[in-house]
């Protein structure tokens, strides 16, 4: 068997988790979530339950017709199923934080900002957060800045939030009750205590606690031989660098 | 030839006065590259930038120049090529004022402007620290009983006039309408703009409005104060069914903008070579 | 041929249910007749219209037939050829119920639906009878200080969820997106509606995604339940580079109508020797 | 000289209304207005002033792209110079009637419905109004419904307003502090007192009172020959019955 590259497992994993969407939307700089969406899409093409995926920074996987609005709109309609956020920083109650470490506004250190996230988080019913770096720089006790919280009052309109978080290290869910993390899956080259040494929240631990999948060779093949050529066009840079150099 | 009186990329970049409230396309939208070479060279302050709802190399590029003194946006970064160093070096060092925002709250101040209504509601926001910083943002209780949420409060926004807004497109007709494709924010900006200059690779010998179909992708002329022919005029962005992204150009920038020094060589040569014509 | 399940004009017509609130486009949208007669055909009961931002024929054959409790509208007019003869008898005779509206009030409340905000605010209206007939508006110190008008009253608006919204286009492609050219309130109302049916004048063997310029003309299948084709669908109302109104039709509608006599046999004729094929 | 009809001489009256207009619009069922308009932009065509007219209900004069809303969102953001307003009933303090006679909601005689005029009355700033028929059933004391009103207190919005009142038998003017019609021009068939007997409000009257301007043969000229085609194409009943019978 060829060797499975760390991104193509968590593509596949989150891959898993697409499974009984019919709209998935990808913002920006996405691109490990795009290939996984492609892929689900693809894996769903002859059955009856197509998957509509519209990845923003690119033209042909774009049906949207009315401006950068209508990721917004047609997900506070309730049209999008999934969608993808990430942060500098994500806290132990799912706040996520994509401006900066440090006090606010001076920053430590600043990031891009918070994109679209303090609507999509309320209003797409399934988010699945997803940070490659699972470091207790990362995964941290309270976050400097809330671009996002993770849950609401009942006061406010939420009919979404955070389902899943996803990193190199393990896959968690996040119950809205309980308001905390539940870990499910786990990396196999990685121990639960060492998962737990590199998150700087508490969570739940999980009896059932299931490894990383590893892809199929089928899998595999449809990713490199299909998905990547796709995904080179709109995230050039990471294609190249994982498929194409 | 045309029935419009046709302006240069330095006459647009003359009509961008300091302290104005300048309107900036998105990385996708058509970045209107050339015409901001030239705001830099004419040394304007005081910029204040409205992003819709964010900005890459021309934003960066702009604060790295001095040219900006505030600015409103969901996200600064250049994108694959890694954060933006000179808009980091500027937050980090309070050298501009930040009003960081969400994309959809950045669409509907403008929306609100298009309608002239004074503000326009929003959901989300709420328990964000977003909201604690932004003086312009008020919350009420939802005054309509027609929610399922009860007691529901919710965050409105205020109507935001653009001074003016530059952006990069395709194609002009010989009337002065703009092919604009499914880049339908650019229809939001310009409806909310005192005044609108678009840069194009051509200008068509047409009317857009012959056809339905073309009509269907135009902003009309009757929101457009100026148009100046650019030829690569989004360099390095790119722009639809014309050119990509020039990925080494982009790199190069992002290498060099890491520090002031390393900018201002990186700049003083960008403006040399500049690759546009018709300036 | 086509990825899409194909239905027919009978089919759409059976998923008007009684007492919906339905989506009428105005006659430059695209009117959807072969369905209206199948709806009447039905004897469907107790539909609310609500008309973006008017009706002509259509809403005035719907209540004519008796298939209508209330309308919310800014006009119902046959145009050039005079008074809705049916609408007329409604309100006189107290036989249905009308929110008599403003066209920017009905396209914002569609707006608010499609941002899935609770309201709109609105600028006019105040001092209109209008207001004081609608118990569904409110009118709130505008909250902001950015208005210029003192102490400033300003109405706002609920949001409003169509059930159903029905229209006739020229084109679908092959997978089943729609071209609607400039007819951009077609979005707006479907975006607004839980279920979005089409009829088309013909289905064509492409993707309007393959252009930027046809895509920017599209409503995307995402927003569309079902598709049927009806050559002369909207007939005796004209489409677009399809065909012009029916002049003569119109004008003996017109007459008909004037009185529930000879509108229902003019309606036994139309029904019978209706123009549409693909029912 | 030709004939010329009442309706050509009240279209060139409208016509010199619009003189330093830059944008004019035309609303649903106003064949005069909308000949009025494109004689103005005709007329105008080779000087530096020129004149853009919006026909919502034409394709070649609509150069409007974003749906049926954007002559809402163009007159409220300013953009429109004139716009015409009829009504069923107007008063002498400039409210219009589009909904009907008699008591709302179950009235006499219902009329087609208040338009866009809820708005736009607000927010242009040159509304002129213009009804043919020139009676006391028309021109009323005090209109039966108010679809918009002629004037508005100080704490509502209101750039836009009443500036005209034409009519088969006068053209008045509107003055928005008295709140009140003046007469400015009278078709030379009528004397001020017939005017004054069909008149159901109390208007003004003027020393300097003139008569409707015969249109030049030139201007009919250019009516007949160069507008009335255009108006055949999205009035055709109109056009027809005045020029092509």
């Amino acid at each position: 068997m060829t060797e499975i590259f760390q991104s193509e497992i968590i593509i596949s994993e989150i891959s898993n988790l697409l499974k009984d969407d019919k709209h998935v939307a990808i913002g920006a700089a996405s691109p490990i979530p795009g290939s996984a969406a492609l892929l689900a899409q693809e894996e769903r093409k002859n059955t009856n339950l197509k998957l509509q995926v519209t990845i923003l920074h690119s033209q042909k996987f774009n049906n949207f017709t009315d401006g950068s609005r209508e990721l917004f709109d047609a997900s506070a309609q309730g049209r999008i199923d999934t969608f993808f956020l990430g942060g500098v920083q994500i806290d132990g109650q799912a706040n996520i934080n994509l401006v900066g470490t440090g006090r606010y506004p001076k920053l430590d250190k600043r990031f891009s900002g918070s994109f679209g996230s303090a609507l999509m988080y309320f209003v797409v019913p399934k988010i699945i957060l997803f940070r490659e770096e699972h470091t207790p720089r990362t995964l941290v006790k309270k976050v400097d800045f809330i671009s996002a919280p993770g849950i609401s009052p009942p006061n406010i309109y939420r009919p979404g939030g955070p389902k899943y978080l996803i990193t190199n290290k393990a896959l968690f869910s996040f119950n809205k009750k309980k308001k905390n993390f539940k870990i499910e899956k786990i990396n196999p080259e990685f121990t639960l205590d060492e998962v737990i040494k590199s998150t700087g929240f508490e969570f739940k631990t999980n009896k059932n606690l299931k490894y990383f999948t590893m892809p199929s060779q089928k899998r595999i093949d449809v990713l490199r031989n299909l998905i990547a050529p796709k995904v080179l066009n709109f995230y050039p840079q990471f294609a190249k660098k994982l498929w194409f150099n | 030839m045309v029935n419009f009186t046709q302006i240069t990329v330095k006459d647009i970049a003359k009509e961008v006065k300091d302290n104005c409230l300048l309107g900036i396309p998105a990385d996708y939208s058509g970045v209107p590259m050339s015409v901001t070479i030239e705001i830099i060279k004419n040394k304007t302050k005081g910029l204040r930038l409205y992003c819709l709802p964010l900005t890459t190399i021309q934003g960066d590029m702009l604060i790295g120049s001095g040219c900006v003194n505030e600015i409103e946006t969901a996200a600064v970064t250049l994108g694959e090529y890694g954060q933006a160093p000179r808009f980091q070096d500027a937050i980090e060092n309070s050298k501009i004022n930040i009003k960081d925002s969400t994309c959809p709250a950045l669409h509907a101040q403008l929306q609100a402007t298009e309608k002239s209504v004074p503000f326009m509601p929003l959901r989300g926001i709420l328990g964000s620290d977003l909201y604690k910083n932004r003086n312009d943002w008020v919350v009420i209780d939802n005054p309509m009983n027609n929610s399922n949420t009860n007691d529901e409060k919710i965050v409105i926004l205020p109507a935001v006039k653009l001074d003016i807004l530059i952006f990069h497109a395709s194609k002009a007709d010989i009337n002065g309408n703009v092919q604009i494709g499914r880049r339908r924010e650019l229809a939001t900006l310009a409806h909310a703009s005192k005044k609108v200059y678009v840069t194009v690779e051509e200008i068509v010998d047409e009317d857009f409005f012959d056809s339905e179909l073309k009509a269907a992708a135009t902003l009309p002329s009757l929101y457009i104060d100026g148009i100046s022919l650019a030829k690569n005029g989004a360099w390095p962005c790119g722009l639809t069914d014309y050119y990509d992204i020039d990925t080494n150009e982009m790199s190069k920038y992002a290498k060099a903008a890491k520090y002031q020094e390393t900018f201002d060589e990186y700049m003083r040569d960008f403006i040399l070579q500049n690759n546009y014509s018709n300036i």
